[in-house]
């Protein structure tokens, strides 16, 4: 019985069908509020009030001519768009979302997931410098660097910020972390400064305005995705998409007390909070205007660093106190 | 400043070089003067009569004499001076020293009529194609340009 | 320092219309900028001397979309002066109406392009949204969004009735609302305002000495404006208004000039639609217009527009010289782009509202290895052509 | 002016529940006001021929030619004249009405004119 299980935890629930429908559903989400904001309309056409705009973008592009420059590196090139993409998805399988349990240690289960999980995300904005660097144009190789330069500003307060809860958990497991703080709802509080950076950072890993620098239309043309077109661009926006749902999901499950109840109420949850936090996302997006590069860095070592390093010693001492 | 008061000033600082100084309309003023002294003129436009801006360069091909108006202005008038130069061997001298806004408007008058600027810095072309032929100025009178008719099935 | 050349143009997403810039890039920071112009060259002063007063009265509508008003103004009023004849002053009053409406359609777009470069589409979503009421407007007074067609010789072509005075004065009361938060927005929302203060900086000494005009020359403190200096059309009946000028001398000054234009651009309409003088809008004018030249000047809203039209007495123009605004910004944008960022190229750009139709043919091909082909047109066809031709699709 | 991060919220979030400013253009249509000007369309009764419209067509988008002349019984002669009309090259600038000394051309309210075969751009008034 475990086989089928692990088999449809894989295939189905929190795995590839699962996320890719839902991904494609929170695309169309954060369009919809996007455009709300916006005082206008977002899609409407395919699907009732646009619904299957996101997948009907995924099959034409799928259909488009596939080009690869002649002066690009071909096995990179093409290998680059997969490792993103399978990154993601394992990301995705780490999430606590139905079958946990404090005792059952499975292989989605187990002691330092959220290293794991926080590391896998970050994998793909490697793969987009390495996309940049193959594709043998000027726009894509500064777009490649940018990404590399932004990845150093945000990744070390990403890091601090997800660890905080954990240490006031006392865990590394992150079914266990969202355990401890469905039992001590108000301990959630104390990490209201690492769930603002957290989110802050989670804009800037998914590359969206303000910090949408690496690929910004109006001075790099597409970034690293300049050169790439069909079936890979259609894998790069999905990666993007997927990599929106685990992050809002695993922010979900740390700063938010996971998904409480089995399968059911767990996936309701997991909708819900993920919702909460595409909701703010878009509300980033809508708001800000983009960044320099410069100023990311400046903003983000003034500001986030110091914000997240303040969050772990207030844990720290605070857990002192409360044990 | 009025156009007593510049004229006054213009008639000390180039004594006897004006050929022309009129005023046509309210706020308008044309000076003519050998091609020779421009940038002197110029100097003494900018400095004593203060006109600081200079708008554009007009090229225009008089028949037998090619011509390059000078459009200056300041606050309440503006002066256009007129330069003449013959049309076998078109050479103005480049006032970039004293504007050097210029640098535009006299590319622009090279490409277009065909008065080549003294010591301009580059004289590549501003707005005609790469390809377009050498010596073939399209603002001269002899120049004509025949566009095929429109057909509809 | 490891310096390569970063093409921008003729085609790139930053640019609304063809230029082609090429900028000598170290890592992130510009060392130096060229710039090709010539892409929108049509030959417009050609076309003058080949057609009539009145054909050319459409042709040069056409120079530019967004100042369509200004260039039929300025050669309208230029070609009176050489006939004689005086617009009544109803006309000339509807004339400066459509002016400053036409002021207030161009800044609301310039906000919006503005925050689009820097990546605040939101910022672009509401300023446009806005400037759909000025487009109403435009449309029910003269009959065309763009392109209005109302300046004539001796006059303008469509007066105004009570009913649509009234729907004017509404909308300008409504945008007069909407204005002040946009500028409180662009002053005061971080993210914007990092990334267009203290960029693109244009000392007035510079300014002075480039020639540069418009809202840019005022942004760095000349108060050089055309409706001021050389009053025309109906700003000679002494208009009440005040010329905008800021010190700082950047972008953001710039956004905080074009904005104040804006609430001076309501003032003048709600104070020419008070007084609006009643009787003929129109005076008959002669097919042929007596020898003779004039210089004639207006203020756009990219800065002085101003044309220069010589007749020989026939009814065909000998010379018509027209320089839009955008011509006399580049040499400053030239300057403000050095020693800034890559990323700052397009917000540096778009300050100036650089309108190309208003002002070449070649294409660089840049392999990795540094060497480039320059190829013209012509061959770039041909080499499209066989390319696709190989691959067995007939051209 | 003071710094205010998220200056935009409020405006922001009170659109959300704001009917949005756009329509959908094919399915919806916002009209064009009584003046608009689209192409030009002629009365052959009232024209005269007096070839003063295409003398003035900026973009030579017409053309007026005689299309028969009778003589009624007491001796005046009746011209009729037929415009052809280019609507590719016109660029609506009504300039044609307004010089018609007999006001035989007025313009319509059309701004759809996109056609797929360039001869259905040339219109004829009979």
């Amino acid at each position: 019985m475990d086989i089928l299980k692990i088999f449809l935890y894989l295939l189905v629930y929190p795995g590839l069908l699962f996320l890719f429908v839902y991904s494609t559903f929170v695309e169309w989400v954060d369009r919809k509020l996007y455009a709300k904001f916006q005082n206008r309309m977002g899609p409407m056409h395919t699907g009732s009030h646009g619904l299957l705009q996101p997948i009907a973008d995924f099959v034409k592009l799928m259909a488009k001519e596939d080009i690869v420059p002649k002066e690009a590196d071909k096995k990179l090139f093409n290998a680059v768009p997969i490792l993103a993409l399978t990154s993601v998805l394992t990301a995705g399988l780490l999430l606590p979302v139905w079958h946990f349990s404090d005792t059952f240690q499975s292989a989605t289960s187990f002691q330092g997931d959220i290293i794991v999980i926080a590391y896998l995300l970050s994998l793909p904005s490697f793969a987009y410098f390495l996309a940049g660097w193959a594709s043998a144009s000027m726009y894509a190789a500064i777009g490649g660097v940018r990404v590399l330069t932004l990845l150093f500003a945000y990744e070390v307060p990403m890091f601090l910020a997800i660890l905080s809860p954990a240490v006031m958990a006392g865990s590394w497991r992150m079914a266990e972390i969202a355990a401890y703080y469905q039992a001590h709802p108000w301990h959630l509080l104390i990490n209201i400064f690492a769930f603002a950076v957290a989110v802050i950072t989670l804009q800037a890993k998914l590359e969206r305005v303000p910090f949408d620098i690496p690929h910004a239309e109006t001075e790099v043309v597409g970034g690293a995705f300049t050169e790439y077109s069909g079936r890979k661009l259609a894998m790069f926006r999905l990666l993007a998409d997927i990599q929106m749902v685990v992050g809002a999901g695993m922010i979900a499950a740390l700063f938010m007390g996971g998904f409480p109840g089995g399968l059911i109420p767990g996936f309701i949850w997991f909708i819900l909070k993920t919702l909460i936090v595409v909701f703010i996302l878009a509300a980033m997006r809508a708001v800000t205007a983009r960044l320099r590069i410069d100023q990311m860095i400046s903003f983000s070592w003034k500001w986030l660093a110091p914000l997240a390093l303040l969050q772990l010693v207030i844990v720290i001492f605070l857990k002192g106190y409360l044990q | 400043m009025t156009f007593e008061e510049i004229k006054k000033i213009l008639e000390e600082n180039l004594k006897g070089k004006i050929k022309e100084l009129v005023n046509p309309f309210p706020r308008r003023m044309t000076l003519w003067v050998d091609k020779a002294d421009a940038v002197e003129t110029c100097r003494a436009l900018k400095e004593k009569a203060g006109f600081y801006h200079l708008s554009t360069i007009t090229g225009r091909d008089t028949g037998d004499k090619l011509e390059a108006l000078y459009h200056f202005a300041q606050n309440g008038m503006a002066l256009t001076l007129r330069l003449q130069t013959d049309r076998n061997d078109p050479k103005l001298p480049t006032t970039i020293a004293v504007y050097p806004g210029a640098i535009f408007y006299e590319r622009e008058v090279h490409d277009l009529v065909g008065i080549n600027f003294e010591d301009h810095p580059d004289m590549r072309p501003l707005v005609l194609p790469d390809e377009w032929p050498q010596g073939i100025y399209p603002l001269r009178k002899d120049w004509h340009y025949n566009r095929e008719k429109g057909v509809i099935e | 320092m490891s310096t390569f050349i970063l093409p921008v143009g003729p085609q790139h997403p930053a640019l609304k219309e063809p230029t082609s810039f090429r900028f000598l890039v170290d890592g992130e920071t510009v060392v130096d900028a060229d710039l090709r112009l010539g892409y929108n060259h049509r030959g417009i002063e050609k076309g003058c001397e080949e057609r009539t007063y009145i054909q050319d009265l459409y042709l040069l509508e056409r120079v530019c979309g967004i100042c369509s008003n200004v260039h039929m103004t300025v050669f309208a009023q230029g070609v009176e002066k050489l006939m004689g004849i005086e617009p009544p002053k109803r006309g000339l009053f509807i004339r400066c109406l459509m002016g400053e409406l036409e002021r207030v359609h161009s800044h609301l777009l310039w906000l919006g392009v503005a925050g689009h470069e820097v990546g605040f589409d939101t910022f672009f979503m509401y300023t446009w949204r806005d400037r759909e009421i000025v487009e109403d407007i435009l449309e029910m007074v003269s009959g065309n969004r763009v392109n209005y067609g109302m300046q004539t010789f001796g006059g303008v072509r469509r007066d105004l009735d009570e009913m649509q005075i009234r729907k004017v004065l509404d909308g300008i009361a409504a945008l007069k609302a909407r204005t002040p938060y946009y500028l409180n927005i662009g002053a005061s929302e971080p993210t914007l305002v990092a990334r267009i203060a203290g960029v693109g900086k244009l000392p007035k000494a510079k300014a002075l000495e480039l020639n540069a005009a418009g809202p840019t020359t005022r942004a760095s403190g000349v108060d050089f404006d055309v409706r001021k200096d050389d009053p025309y059309a109906g700003f000679g009946e002494h208009i009440p208004f005040n010329i905008v000028t800021d010190e700082g001398g950047d972008v953001l000054a710039r956004v905080v000039v074009r904005a104040k234009e804006l609430m001076e651009s309501y003032n003048i309409c709600e104070y020419i639609l008070k007084n609006l003088p009643s009787g003929e809008i129109r005076v008959k004018a002669p097919r042929k217009v007596p020898e003779g030249e004039v210089v004639s000047r207006a203020e756009a809203q990219r800065g002085e527009c101003i044309h220069y039209i010589r007749s020989n007495g026939t009814d065909k123009p000998d010379r018509v010289k027209v320089r839009a605004p955008t011509l006399a910004n580049w040499p400053a944008t030239l300057y403000m782009l050095r020693g800034g960022y890559v990323a700052d190229i397009p917000i540096v750009m778009a300050a100036i509202d650089p309108c190309l139709s208003c002002t070449d043919r070649m294409a660089i091909i840049t392999d990795p290895k540094g060497n480039q082909k320059v190829w013209n047109w012509e061959t770039l066809r041909q080499y499209g052509i066989d390319f696709y031709r190989k691959r067995g699709i007939k051209l | 002016m003071s710094l205010r991060l998220g200056a935009m919220l409020p405006e922001v979030l009170k659109h959300l529940f704001k009917k949005p400013a756009t329509v959908q253009y094919p399915f919806e249509k916002i009209g064009v006001p009584k003046g608009f000007r689209g192409s030009p369309v002629m009365d052959p009764n009232l024209c005269i021929g007096c070839q003063l419209c295409v003398k003035d067509c900026p973009s030579e988008a017409l053309e007026i030619h005689k299309e028969s002349e009778s003589t009624d019984e007491a001796g005046k002669v009746a011209k009729r004249f037929s415009m052809t009309f280019y609507l590719d090259r016109c660029s609506h600038c009504a300039q044609c009405a307004e010089i018609c000394p007999k006001k035989a051309i007025h313009m319509n309210t059309e701004f759809e004119d996109a056609a797929f075969d360039r001869g259905a751009l040339k219109i004829v008034y009979k």
